[in-house]
């Protein structure tokens, strides 16, 4: 019996060391991405279905920023100490006052693997931004029906829709 | 000039929104003109480059901020992917035209404030009209996979708008929904290009296919796999195929009645236009038709999607309602015709040309619905009474939109299904092909039953025919009821390019198989 | 067949126009109802007087060709005109009896003083133009665009009266012209399509000629194609046209006697020789199907006519019998036989034009729409009722009228095919048609009137005048066959 | 209860479709992914040609930037796009122009003191505070090029501080300072702004949003100083934008539409 535990134990670690720790940020994203997913449908109150939206969003967003992640990189902005310190003989780009040098088009000295990915960065501004937006728009309209159904509970509202007590406009 | 063409049919559109907004609060009469003039040359704008598309063949590049790839910048050679690039090939050439043709016409039957809640809102209807204008030119175009998602937003948020403005609280309650299922789509599709980028390192679309054709690993490998699944499962929320539709019906019938002139006929046909744009640019049709493989699977979920689509339709007493599970059965279309594998790619030529075709056919019945809606107050079936007498013109151009509708040769419905059932029958799959001929019958018995209503009266009078009310009596006093010009010009016009549309599908069909022929399809 | 030299010319298309730029002068004139009808009148002779242009063409075996629009891409069916010979006769038929149905048509409408005249003609003229368009279709799909625009322009002709039976017979109408054309006519068209490799085009050589075809697929198709063009009435798909009765009398005499149905063997007739071509289906011999089809709706046809106490319905059901004569004698594919059918189109327009038109006299006159009401009135309208004697003397195939004509081709095609079994239906079917005219003529003659039958007035002039001219018409034809019969040549050759 | 199972279901697949997706990626932080670093035969990867042309190219330290306002800068205009399509979007849902009593609601500003003491605590911090945030806003703005930061992140600071001053010392006081009028206009313009720089460069002939044109406008030394600066001016646009529709979306759901009132 013991051995069996043990090999049952062995048996997690080695899974959790190979296939989950490489690609830990892409496991929690996911877990992360679900629960919003639930609580989108399961959940009956409008606001919390919002809620549950947001989180699915979020979770796109650690998806992205984690796609970009390069082991010991710095933040993509360019930082002089760090490139000066490097090689100090390799010609830098240098101060922005004497820059007047024009780039010579082959492969820059910059490690690229010295600065993190600034493509999902940037990607993910964006979808913060409509994330913002959807949100802004769901919560007025949110704010629109409570007017007219006095309810946010979505099960309610079907009921008023059926029985047709709801604030009627001309 | 000629080149700057691609991003001016874009832009003109936002800077209308942003001039109705600046000043369309102070004056609600400046909103109409600034619109009229932004959608004018946004569509001249389209044409111009069907034009040039159509003259030299090839098809217009336009790199935004002047990252052309392979340009050389400050002694720096751009690479594909840099910038963000625009293109107007012969697949979206024609939607450019249908989308400005339907929004400026849209725009002028829009003029005349209906009984919203409160009329001091044009200034902000016109704003979001323009900025759904916009985001459709742009989605149409645009060649980078990213550029694609923010721009899809960009018009459903505008939609969002659009449908919960009305005055009807069940509009509200269903563009709540429409929010959450756009959203999860739209959300979906961004983590599918997060796939793909993830494997391919670039977003331009042409770039994602040069590696997927590049390199096999890429091309077999399980995220390319699940990727093109979100892509497509995203796409099909927004365009409400067949298990993800629930939100269409209630939305596009509750909406004010010029946005769901404008919505209908647009949305669903653009996502699926940037469904075809995905499997034809970004995968490549070999690879979806190969290495993916599930087209069998697919096409049957098309025609259920059909099958249901005319049932519920005739489920239906209220005439808004009825459209729109038309529209969830015209999905069921071209998804099945673009998911046909037949050899010579005439499924998806059918496919492309139904959008072009259904994107009329539905905006000339969605705008004689409205005008019903707003001048004689019909909402169900039976409230279409003798409408034959009341509004003979809006009749005329409701009959042409449910002709083509049911497929009748001159119209540019009959010849659609005649490519989309010849694709069904050379690729064998002829469940495609009776659902295809099911549903023009269900289409059939639907609209005669409208002209029934609407020729005989509810309850026609018993015995005999004869009449004795003196002969020239059918010009009854009821004559008041026509429509206004400004609702009945853009329906004649809309039923005029139906007809146009079906007798000129000679060219319009092969200037479509350029498409299919050029990028990967099968021969042109 | 394909040195046949081809002359351009747009003529086809004015034929087509004349009654469709007829509507408009219609719909000015709606107000002054006298100069609305000579617009109709002089349309009818306008489009009489191209057909005949055509004609001169036509008659040395040359073929008017013109193109309106190029259709379906990537294959070569554009909407084209092509008259021959078939074309030809059909149209001189169509728009010769045009002019006297709305000659007929005005007298009957102020008889009746009918509602919505002016929606009733221009709608008459718009279906004339379809018909025309199919009869001078150069290609498959030409013939069914106009086929299926020509079903929906007569929908308002058929529920004229806008009560409950036409709405019922409107329904009916639709339904089954619809569905059959959409259900078969269209995948079958396709299929050919596919089958021929994208030339529908009528001109050369036929469509499938040389394609290898099993009987069992030939039958299909060509059945399809059958049951697609269901205007032809063939059974099953036949009671949308005793459905159609409930229309106008001018509508039922010249659409449902003469264009509309008419139309539908016209596409048999175009399916059989210039889609299957004659030497391919005999080769599969898939027409015997077709044959034994339209065998079995003569007789049926027959026996519900005989008990049929409606006047027009019993018309109706002898319409439908003699259409299947029509279809059984191309199905023969005898030169005779072939011959004999398209010579038998003209002589049952013109015989049946002549029983419709009496009964719509009676019916303006006396308001009887029943043949059990008939008692004596011969007395009262000697003239009509010996021209409906005539009419039924055509139909039913008697000497002096020129149906015996074509009769006598459709038996020596039957025996030319050893098709014994069917030269006996023919026989047999005649005798029947006999026995469900003669009792009206009998009872109309020497059964004496009725005492309390109120005092009858006669039937107006405009609808008696144009029922006697086609009566001599259909006798003329016995004695001066000679138009037809080149005609027929022409189109199949030998016999 | 069917929505439970349904929610079940849903989860279930796009779980394991996600988790079946994952199970071939690079390792997570590794440097050569196709991402990162490209793949050998397909050019030059996209993100590395960024890092390492970027500051030759346009002078801007921070490569965000560079890449967000303008290689990629027609995505962040859309970006904007969004934004103010939303702040139009919740003024149409809820924005009620004519009040029950039917006349046009106008802001009136009720003086009456209500002597709660709390509000004199947060009245005296908010009055000190809100003048740090709004300078330390526009810095955020200002220094995009250099560190974390740029028109997004200033002017969501920037629209927080006047939510701020509506929340302590009332709607409209925050509408004095700011009207209705005043922030549909700024939201306008700010797009206008952006949208503007890029048709600037299509004057001078070469292609939209192409800010290397601006060069001789700029009298800028090289078109890659033309680029930074060009840059600057379009965070501006974008942060008039996002500070007018945050404070917009704030109000219109405070007041529900009456913009009177409120929190």
């Amino acid at each position: 019996m013991v051995d069996f535990i043990e090999i049952f134990v062995e048996r997690v670690v080695h899974f959790i060391e190979n296939v989950v720790q490489p690609h830990f940020n892409y496991w929690s994203y996911v877990v992360l991405m679900m629960i919003g997913l639930w609580g989108l449908i399961a959940k009956r109150n409008l606001i919390k279905k919002l809620i549950g939206l947001s989180i699915f969003q979020t979770a796109i967003i650690l998806f992205y920023v984690s796609l970009g992640v390069k082991a010991d990189a710095t933040i993509p902005v360019f930082d002089y100490e760090a490139e000066k310190s490097k090689s100090a003989a390799v010609v830098l780009p240098a101060e922005p006052s004497e820059m007047g040098g024009k780039s010579d088009g082959k492969y820059k000295k910059i490690d690229p693997d010295h600065y993190a990915n600034p493509l999902p960065h940037v990607l993910m501004l964006t979808a913060i931004v409509v994330g913002v937006a959807t949100l802004g728009v769901a919560l007025a309209v949110a704010q629109s029906i409570f007017k007219d159904f006095g309810t946010l509970e979505e099960h309610e509202i079907l009921e008023k829709i059926k029985t047709g007590d709801y604030v009627k406009h001309d | 000039m000629i080149d700057q063409l691609p991003v001016i049919c874009v832009l003109s559109p936002l800077f209308g929104a942003l001039f109705v907004a600046l000043f369309g609060s102070r004056s609600h009469s400046a909103c109409f003109p600034i619109a009229i003039v932004s959608l004018v040359i946004s569509l001249i704008c389209a044409i111009g480059c069907t034009q040039q598309v159509f003259t030299t063949g090839q098809a217009m590049d336009y790199f935004v901020g002047g990252w052309g790839a392979g340009k050389v910048v400050e002694g720096v050679e751009i690479p594909l992917g840099f910038g963000i690039q625009l293109r107007v090939d012969h697949l979206n050439a024609l939607v450019l035209c249908i989308i400005g043709i339907a929004v400026l016409l849209v725009s002028i039957f829009a003029i005349r404030p209906q009984g919203e809640k409160d009329t001091e809102k044009t200034h902000y209807f016109y704003s979001l009209f323009l900025m759904l204008a916009c985001g459709l030119f742009g989605q149409t175009i645009t060649r980078d996979a990213f550029n694609l998602f923010v721009l899809v937003e960009v018009s459903s948020l505008a939609s969002y708008g659009l449908i919960a403005m009305g005055s009807s609280p069940r509009g509200t309650v269903a563009a709540f929904n429409y929010i959450i299922m756009g959203t999860v789509g739209a959300s979906f599709y961004l983590l599918g290009v997060g796939y793909l980028y993830l494997k391919t390192g670039t977003l331009n679309m042409d770039g994602i296919r040069q590696v997927i054709e590049l390199s096999p690993d890429v091309a077999d490998s399980r995220s390319v796999m699940v990727a093109f699944i979100l892509i497509m499962l995203g796409m099909w929320i927004k365009m409400a195929f067949f298990p993800l539709y629930g939100w269409l019906p209630n939305a596009y019938s509750y909406c004010p009645s010029s946005a769901g002139a404008v919505l209908a006929p647009l949305m669903t046909k653009v996502s699926v236009y940037v469904m075809i744009r995905m499997m034809i640019t970004v995968f490549g049709l070999e690879w979806v038709f190969e290495s993916f493989d599930w087209s069998a699977l697919i096409v049957w979920l098309a025609v259920i999607a059909i099958f249901a689509g005319s049932v519920f339709a005739l489920a239906q007493n209220e005439l808004k309602k009825m459209l729109c599970y038309l529209i969830v059965a015209e999905v069921g279309y071209m998804v099945g015709g673009a998911w046909l594998a037949d050899a010579d790619r005439w499924g998806l030529t059918g496919a492309i040309y139904h959008i072009l075709a259904d994107a009329l056919m539905t905006l000339c019945l969605f705008l004689a619905v409205a005008t019903f809606a707003k001048r004689a107050g019909v909402i169900k079936l039976d409230d279409l009474d003798g409408l034959f007498k009341k509004m003979p013109l809006t009749m005329v151009g409701f009959i042409v939109g449910a002709l083509a509708m049911i497929g009748v040769p001159p119209t540019c419905g009959f010849f659609s299904k005649f490519y989309l059932i010849r694709g069904g029958i050379e690729s064998g799959r002829w469940e495609f092909v009776i659902a295809l001929l099911v549903s023009s019958l269900v289409n059939a018995i639907l609209f005669f039953r409208i002209f029934e209503i609407a020729y005989f009266g509810s309850s026609p009078p018993e015995g005999h025919g004869h009449h004795d009310d003196e002969e020239h009596g059918e010009t009854t006093a009821r004559r008041g009821l026509e429509a206004p010009l400004t609702s009945l010009v853009p329906l004649w016009i809309t039923a005029a390019l139906i007809i146009g549309l079906g007798l000129m599908n000679g060219q319009v069909v092969e200037f479509i198989r350029k498409t299919v022929g050029l990028l990967g399809g099968g021969a042109a | 067949m394909d040195s046949v030299n081809v002359i351009q010319s747009n003529l086809p298309i004015w034929a087509c126009l004349a009654s469709l730029l007829a509507i408009p002068g219609i719909a000015l004139f709606r107000k002054e109802i006298l100069l609305r009808e000579l617009v109709t009148f002089v349309a009818g002779i306008l489009k009489f007087y191209f057909v005949l242009q055509i004609f001169f063409l036509v008659k040395d075996g040359s073929v008017v060709e013109t193109k309106l629009f190029d259709g379906i891409a990537g294959i070569n069916a554009p909407i084209v005109f092509r008259v021959d010979s078939l074309g030809i006769l059909f149209a001189l038929v169509a728009s010769s009896l045009w002019i006297l149905t709305s000659l007929y048509a005005i007298g009957y409408m102020r008889g009746l003083k009918e509602h919505a005249q002016t929606r009733f003609f221009s709608f008459f003229a718009l279906s004339l133009s379809m018909t025309l368009g199919v009869a001078f279709a150069g290609n498959l799909l030409t013939l069914y665009l106009f086929y299926e625009l020509l079903s929906l322009s007569t929908y308002p002709l058929v529920t004229h009266n806008q009560d409950k039976e036409a709405r019922s017979g409107g329904r009916t109408y639709l339904v089954h012209l619809l569905s059959t054309s959409i259900g078969f006519g269209l995948p079958a068209i396709i299929y050919t399509y596919i089958k021929c490799g994208g030339d529908l085009s009528f001109a050369g050589d036929a469509i499938l000629a040389g394609q290898d075809m099993g009987f069992l697929t030939g039958a299909v198709l060509l059945m399809a194609f059958a049951f697609g063009f269901s205007k032809a009435g063939l059974m099953p798909f036949h009671s949308w046209l005793p459905g159609a009765m409930v229309a106008p009398t001018p509508v039922s005499a010249l659409l449902h006697a003469v264009a509309v149905v008419k139309v539908g063997v016209f596409c048999v007739i175009r399916v059989v020789v210039d889609v299957f071509g004659v030497d391919l289906l005999g080769e599969i011999n898939a027409n015997l199907v077709l044959c034994w089809v339209a065998a079995f709706t003569i007789v049926t046809s027959s026996l519900i006519a005989m008990s049929q106490d409606n006047l027009k319905r019993r018309l109706a059901f002898s319409t439908i019998g003699q259409l299947s004569y029509i279809v059984l004698g191309v199905a023969l594919l005898t030169p005779y036989a072939v011959q004999g059918s398209m010579m038998h189109i003209a002589m049952h327009a013109f015989g049946k034009i002549t029983l419709f038109f009496c009964a719509g006299a009676i019916y303006v006159a006396t308001g009887k729409k029943y043949i059990s009401q008939l008692n004596g009135l011969g007395h009262k309208m000697p003239i009509l009722f010996g021209a409906f004697t005539i009419g039924a003397m055509s139909v039913t195939g008697l000497p002096p009228t020129g149906g015996l004509l074509s009769k006598m081709y459709l038996i020596l095609g039957a025996a030319d095919a050893q098709q014994i079994a069917l030269l006996v239906i023919y026989l047999v079917s005649s005798i029947l048609n006999g026995v469900y005219f003669f009792p009206i003529i009998w009872r109309a003659f020497f059964k004496p009137l009725p005492e309390d039958a109120p005092e009858t007035k006669g039937a107006p002039l405009a609808c008696v005048l144009p029922l006697s001219i086609t009566a001599a018409a259909s006798i003329a034809l016995f004695f001066f066959p000679g138009i037809l019969h080149n005609l027929a040549n022409l189109m199949m050759p030998g016999g | 209860m069917a929505m439970k199972w349904l929610a079940l279901v849903a989860v279930v697949f796009t779980g394991a479709l996600l988790i079946y997706g994952v199970s071939d990626f690079p390792d997570w932080g590794s440097a050569d992914s196709p991402a990162n670093g490209g793949i050998e035969g397909a050019g030059r990867s996209v993100s590395q040609t960024f890092i390492q042309e970027t500051k030759p190219l346009t002078h801007v330290p921070n490569m965000v930037t560079a890449v967000l306002a303008d290689y990629r800068g027609y995505d962040t205009m859309f970006e904007t796009v969004v934004v103010f399509a939303a702040g139009m979007a919740i003024f149409a849902v809820l924005r009620v122009l004519k009040t029950v009593d039917g006349q046009h609601s106008r802001v009136i500003r009720d003086r009456s003191v209500d002597g709660d003491h709390q509000r004199i605590i947060v009245g005296t911090t908010c009055k000190i505070l809100i003048p740090v945030i709004q300078m330390f806003a526009l810095y955020v703005v200002a220094h995009g090029h250099h560190s974390p930061g740029g028109g997004f992140q200033g002017g969501v600071i920037l629209g927080a501080s006047f939510i701020l001053l509506g929340l302590s010392d009332g709607m409209e006081t925050a509408m004095e300072r700011l009207s209705e009028g005043k922030f549909v206009a700024m939201a306008a313009i700010g797009v206008l702004i952006y949208a503007g720089i890029g048709l600037l460069s299509q004057f001078v002939g070469r292609d939209f949003l192409d800010y290397g044109a601006l060069q001789p406008l700029l009298g800028t030394p090289d078109e890659g100083w033309a680029r930074s600066h060009a840059m600057l001016g379009v965070e501006v646009g974008v942060t008039f934008t996002v500070t007018a529709i945050m404070f917009a979306i704030y109000v219109n759901l405070a007041s529900k539409g009456e913009l009177k009132g409120g929190l």
